[in-house]
C-alpha cells in the first residue's frame, strides 16, 4: 500500500530546532529530524509547511495540517485546544545584554527598572508583563529584532528561547551581544509534538515511535547533531 | 556589500517562489474586487434604495475592519461554518472582498462624474437603465475610472503581504522564513523593498500613462 | 385630436413653484416657440413633455397616451418624441454615425446595415456628409449640434422638442442650425422650440408661447405676438432681447 | 456566547490600552502626511521642473514599498547610521511618510481639479504663484479633497496596525499578545475587528457628510 | 504715445499658428472692438497683451515697458491692465465684496477699509449695491459679470480687457453689462473689447477690428467698417452674425 502523506505545520522559529536551510531552501533542524524519524518508524510520510507561529494551531483545527512539528511549549490553554505528545526536549528563556554590560544578572529582581525586549507569541511575555519589574516590555516579532535593538541601546536586555539565542551567538551573528551565563530561566517548558484532539489514534503512534528512538538514541543523536544536550 | 551580493544570490530564488504566489494572489483578487466593486457601484446608482443601502452598509464594514481580520475569519472562523477553502483561495477571496470597497467607491465616483446629459440624452432615445449603462455611462467612465484603479492595483499588490498571516508563503512570507532562520534582516527587507518596487514601477508607469492618456480634458 | 396637450400641469421642485397650471396644446406639424425669461420654466415644460422630468399635477398626453415618466408606456413616448439639447448632448466616445445609430439599433433593434443607411442619409441631410466618422470633440459646436438633429430624426418620431438649440453656439454658426430646422418645419415635422432666436421664431413658428413665472403669459400667433404683444412684460421681454444696448 | 461576553470583559481593558497607542500613532501620521503630502503636491505644481521631477521620484518610490518594509528600515536600520528613534515616533514617521504618497495625488488632483480661469483671474489681478495657491486655488481645493481626505484617514487608522511589527504595543499586537497566551483566536480578533469599526464608523459618517456637502456641485 | 502697441506679434501653438503678425495700436481713452469668426485668434491676441499668453516674435508694450509675462515687470503691467472674462470667473468661495477687494488688499497693500469703502463704491456703480454679500453662485450671470467688472475696476486700472464678456449670459441679461460698459467708455476708460454684440460695437466702439485667420483682416472706425465693410470676408461674416435665418 502507498505510504500515507501527513502535513507538518512547522515555523522557522530559528536554528536549531526549525529554520528555513537558505542553500537548499528546505526546512531543517531538530524538530523536523525527528517528526522524519518517527514518520519513518510509524509508517508515514511527512510534508513540511512553513507558516507564521500564530497560525500554527488554527491550521491544525481546521484541517489544513496534520501534525505540529515546531518549538511549541506543552502549556494548559494549548492542550485545551489541541494534543501533545511526551515531551521532546526541556528548556527555558535566555537572557542576553550587550557585551558592554559585563554584569552577572542572576534573576529578573536584578534588572529590575529597565527596559527589556521579548519575542511575540513566547511564553515569556507573560511573566514579564506580571513582574512588574520593567518600566517597558517591548514586544518584538522576530528574535534578531530584539538583539538589534539590545545593540542599538533601545533596550537593557532581551529574552528568546535559549538554544536559539546560543546557537546564533556561538555562529558569530551580532558579536556585540553575550548571553548571560548565569542566569535562571523563569519560565522552563517541554516542547512536544501537536496533534488535533480527535487524532488519538495518530498521537498513539507517535508516542510509541518516539519512546522507542529515545530508546535506541536516536533522539539524542538528533540533539547532539543540532549542538543540544539532553 | 560583498556579504550582501553573496547572501542576495542565495535568498532570491527563495524569495521569488514567494513572488510567485504574490502575483497570483494580486491577480486573482483584483479580478474578484473588481467584479464585486462594480456590483455594488451599480446598486449604489442603481435608484433603488434597497440595494443601495445594502451596498453602501456592506462597502462601509468592509472598510472599517482591518484586512488582516478579514482574512482571518474567511481562514479560520469559516471551516467552523463547514466552508473550508485554501489559504490562497481565502487569501484571493479575502483581499477581493476588502479592496472592493474600493472599487465600488472608484467606479461610482466615475459613473457620477458622467455629465446629467448624457443620461438624458439617452432616455430620450428610449434606453432604459441597463442599455444606458452599458452603452452610455460605462464606456465614459471607463476612462475616469482608470487612474485611480492603476493605484489601487498597486496597493493591493503590496497589501497581498498580509497573507502571510494565513500560511500564503508570498513574498514577504518567505522573507520573514529566511529572516529568521538567517538573522540576515536587513538584506532580506532590502531585498523584499527591491521587489515590491520592481513589481510597482510598471504599474506606475502605466498609472501615468493612463493620466495622460485619459485623465486630462 | 392634437398630437400632444397639456391640461393644467404644475411642477415644484421643493418649494419652487416652477410650474404652476400650464394649459396648451400642439397639432401634428405645428411649429410651436416657447419664450420668456430665464427660470420661467420654459426647459422644465419640455422636459415633461417626454418625461425627463416628472410633474405634480395635471395631465400630458401624447397621440392620447398619458405620460407618465414611471411607467412602461414612457419608452413608446421617447421613441416618438424626439429631443435636441442646449447643449447637444452627443456621446462622446462614438462617432457621428454612430450616435445617429444608437437608438435605432441598441432600442429600436433595427438591423445595423439598415441603421447606417438611414444614418448616412440623415447627416448628408443635415449638411455633414464628410464628418461621418468624426468624434463629436473634432467637430464644430454647430456641427455637433446638426449631429444631435440627425440622432433624434433617426428615431423617425412625430415630434421633436429643442430647448434653445442655438445658445451654446458661436453666432456665426447659428445660421446652419436654425436652417436645418426651417428645412424641417417646411417639411411638416411637428416641433416644439424653445428659443431666444425670435427672428426664427417670427419667421418659422405657427404660435409663440410667451413664458413667465411658470404661466403662459401670453400666447398667439407668431407675428402677431411678436410684432405687436399685448402684455407688457412680453413687450418688455422683447425689448430686452432685441435691442440689448 | 456566555463565554465570548465573558472573555470580552477580560479582554477589553487590555485592547484599550492599545487603542490609545493606535489613536496617537494615526493622529501623528495624519498631521505629517498632511503636511509632507502638501509639499509633494505644492512641487508637482510648481512648474518647476526640478521641484515636480523630485516629488515625483519620491512619492513613486514611496508608493512602491510596502509599509511595513518601510517601518522596519526607519526602526531598525536607521540606527546604523546614528538616528535613534521610539517605537512610537518611528512609526508615525513610517507611516507619515508613506502615507505622504498618497495624500499628494489627492491634493494634487484637487489642485487641479481647479478651473484654469481661477488661476487666470488672479494673475489678472497681479498676484503671483504663491498669493494664487494661499487666497484662490487651495481655499477652493479643499472642499475638493476633503472626501478623499477622510477615506485616507480610515486607511491609515486601519493601517497602524502596521506598527505593531515594530514593538509599538497598539490594538492589532494587544490582540495578538492576548491571542497568542489565551488561544481565543476567535474572540479576540472579532473584539479587535469591532474596536476598529467603532473607531472607523465617525469617520466614515463623517466622509459622507463631507461628501453631501462638498462633493457635489 | 499710444497706451498700448503691438508690433507684428506672432504666437503658435505647436504646429497651429494662431496669430499671424498683427501690429496696431490703442490709444488713452479709446475703445477697440474686435470681432471674426471663432478661432480666428481673438481671445488669443487679448491674452497676450496681458501676459496671460507669451509671444513668440513682435514686441507687446503697455505705456512703452515691453510686457513679458516672464519678467518681473508683468506684475506692474497686470495690475494697470485689467481682465473680464466669458466666463466671469469670479471667486466662487468669496462674497461679492470680497472678490472686489482681493486685488486692492493683497496685491496692492491697500487698507482693508479703504478697499471695502472703494468696493461698495464700484458695486453700486455697476447697480449691485444690494448684492454685496452674496456669492457667486447666489448671482444671476449678468450679476456675475458687472461684479467681475467692479473687480477689474478695483485695480483703478489704466486700461480694460473685455473678452466676450456677454456671451454667456442670457439674451435678457445682456442689456445690463452692455450699459456698465457703455457708461465706462463714456468716462473715458480705454477698452479693448472682443464682442459678436454688433449693434454695442456700432455705438460704442471708436475702431474695430476684424480678425481673420490671425491677421487683422479690415480695420477702421466703428460706423463705417460695420456699415460699409470693404472686405468680402468680413461682409460676409457680418451677414451671419446680424441675419442668422
Ligand atoms: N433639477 C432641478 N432642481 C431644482 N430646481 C430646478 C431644477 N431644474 C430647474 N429648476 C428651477 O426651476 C426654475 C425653472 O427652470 P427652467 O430650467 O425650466 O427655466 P428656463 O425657463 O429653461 O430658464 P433658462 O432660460 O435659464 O434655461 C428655475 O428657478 C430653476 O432654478
Ligand atoms: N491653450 C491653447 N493650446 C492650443 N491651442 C489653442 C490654445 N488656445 C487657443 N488655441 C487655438 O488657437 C486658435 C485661436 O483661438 P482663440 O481662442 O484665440 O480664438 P477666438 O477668436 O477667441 O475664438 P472664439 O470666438 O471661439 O473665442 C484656435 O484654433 C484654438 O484652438
Ligand atoms: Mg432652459
Ligand atoms: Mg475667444
Amino acid at each position: 500500500a502507498a505510504q500515507q502523506t501527513l502535513k507538518v505545520g512547522s515555523t522557522p522559529t530559528g536554528i536549531p530546532f526549525t529554520f528555513l536551510d537558505t542553500q537548499t531552501n528546505t526546512i531543517q533542524g531538530v524538530m523536523v529530524d525527528l517528526i522524519t524519524e518517527i514518520g519513518k518508524d510509524a509508517g508515514f510520510g511527512v510534508q513540511v509547511e512553513p507558516m507564521q507561529f500564530s497560525a500554527l494551531i488554527g491550521s491544525l483545527t481546521s484541517n489544513r495540517i496534520d501534525i505540529i512539528a515546531a518549538a511549541m511549549y506543552i502549556t494548559e490553554p494549548r492542550k485545551q485546544q489541541i494534543d501533545f505528545s511526551a515531551p521532546v526536549y526541556t528548556y527555558g528563556d535566555g537572557l542576553f545584554v550587550p557585551k558592554s554590560d559585563v554584569k552577572e544578572y542572576a534573576s529578573l529582581q536584578d534588572l529590575k527598572g529597565l527596559t527589556v525586549g521579548v519575542q511575540v507569541g513566547t511564553a515569556y511575555v507573560e511573566p514579564l508583563q506580571k513582574s512588574g519589574l520593567f518600566p517597558e516590555v517591548k514586544i518584538y516579532e522576530t528574535i534578531p529584532d530584539i538583539m538589534r535593538d539590545v545593540n542599538a541601546g533601545r533596550i537593557k536586555a532581551g529574552f528568546a528561547d535559549l538554544p536559539i539565542v546560543a546557537y546564533n551567538l556561538q555562529q558569530g551573528r551580532f558579536p556585540e551581544v553575550r548571553l548571560v551565563k548565569g542566569y535562571k530561566p523563569m519560565v522552563v517548558g517541554s516542547v512536544g509534538i501537536g496533534v488535533r484532539k480527535s487524532d488519538s489514534e495518530l498521537l498513539r503512534k507517535i508516542d510509541a515511535s518516539l519512546a522507542k528512538l529515545k530508546q535506541n538514541g536516536t533522539v539524542a543523536k538528533i540533539l547532539t547533531k543540532w549542538g543540544l544536550q539532553e | 556589500m560583498q556579504g550582501f551580493l553573496k547572501d542576495s544570490i542565495e535568498f532570491l530564488p527563495i524569495l521569488l517562489q514567494g513572488l510567485r504566489l504574490t502575483l497570483i494572489v494580486t491577480a486573482g483578487s483584483l479580478v474578484l474586487s473588481t467584479a464585486l466593486g462594480l456590483l455594488w457601484a451599480l446598486m449604489r446608482v442603481s435608484g433603488v434604495p434597497v440595494l443601495a443601502g445594502i451596498a453602501k452598509t456592506f462597502v462601509n464594514t468592509i472598510r472599517g475592519i482591518p484586512i488582516i481580520v478579514q482574512l482571518f475569519y474567511i481562514y479560520f472562523v469559516l471551516p467552523d461554518l463547514g466552508i473550508s477553502l485554501t489559504a490562497v483561495q481565502a487569501a484571493i477571496i479575502g483581499l477581493g472582498i476588502a479592496y472592493s470597497a474600493y472599487q465600488s467607491e472608484n467606479f461610482r465616483a466615475g459613473i457620477e462624474a458622467i455629465d446629467r446629459g448624457q443620461v438624458e440624452a439617452a432616455q430620450t432615445i428610449g434606453m432604459g437603465w441597463g442599455l444606458t449603462m452599458r452603452r452610455v455611462i460605462l464606456p465614459q467612465a471607463f476612462k475616469i475610472v482608470l487612474p485611480p484603479y492603476g493605484n489601487i492595483m498597486i496597493m493591493m499588490l503590496k497589501d497581498s503581504s498580509q497573507a502571510s498571516t494565513i500560511t500564503v508563503a508570498e513574498l514577504a512570507l518567505q522573507g520573514k522564513l529566511i529572516a529568521s532562520s538567517t538573522f540576515q534582516n536587513t538584506t532580506v527587507f532590502t531585498l523584499v523593498a527591491l521587489l515590491y518596487l520592481c513589481m510597482s514601477i510598471p504599474l506606475i508607469l502605466l498609472v501615468g500613462h493612463l493620466e495622460r492618456r485619459f485623465g486630462r480634458r | 385630436m392634437p398630437m400632444i396637450e397639456l391640461d393644467n400641469v404644475h411642477k415644484s421642485f421643493g418649494a419652487n413653484r416652477v410650474i404652476r397650471g400650464i394649459t396648451t396644446h400642439v397639432s401634428k406639424g405645428e411649429v410651436v416657440c416657447i419664450i420668456g425669461p430665464s427660470g420661467s420654466g420654459k426647459s422644465t415644460i419640455l422636459r415633461c413633455i417626454n418625461g425627463l422630468e416628472g410633474y405634480d399635477s395635471g395631465s400630458i398626453r401624447f397621440e392620447g397616451i398619458p405620460v407618465n415618466r414611471t411607467a412602461k408606456s414612457i419608452t413608446a413616448v421617447r421613441t416618438q418624441v424626439s429631443m435636441v439639447f442646449q447643449r447637444f448632448n452627443l456621446f462622446p466616445h462614438r462617432t457621428a454615425l454612430e450616435n445617429v445609430i444608437e437608438g435605432p439599433v441598441f432600442v429600436k433593434r433595427e438591423p445595423r446595415a439598415d441603421a447606417q443607411a438611414h444614418g448616412r442619409l440623415l447627416l448628408e441631410r443635415v449638411g455633414l456628409a464628410d464628418k461621418v466618422g468624426a468624434h463629436p470633440h473634432e467637430l464644430s459646436g454647430g456641427q455637433q449640434q446638426r449631429v444631435a438633429i440627425a440622432r433624434a430624426l433617426a428615431m423617425r418620431p412625430k415630434a421633436i422638442l429643442f430647448d434653445e438649440p442655438t445658445s451654446a453656439l458661436d453666432p456665426e454658426l447659428v445660421g446652419d442650425v436654425l436652417a436645418v430646422m426651417r428645412s424641417l418645419a417646411d417639411e411638416g415635422m411637428t416641433m416644439v422650440v424653445v428659443t431666444h432666436e425670435i427672428g426664427f421664431a417670427r419667421e418659422v413658428a405657427d404660435r409663440v408661447l410667451f413664458l413667465d413665472g411658470g404661466v403662459i403669459a401670453e400666447e398667439g400667433p407668431a407675428a402677431e405676438l411678436l410684432t405687436n404683444p399685448r402684455n407688457p412684460r412680453t413687450r418688455d421681454f422683447l425689448r430686452r432681447v432685441l435691442k440689448p444696448l
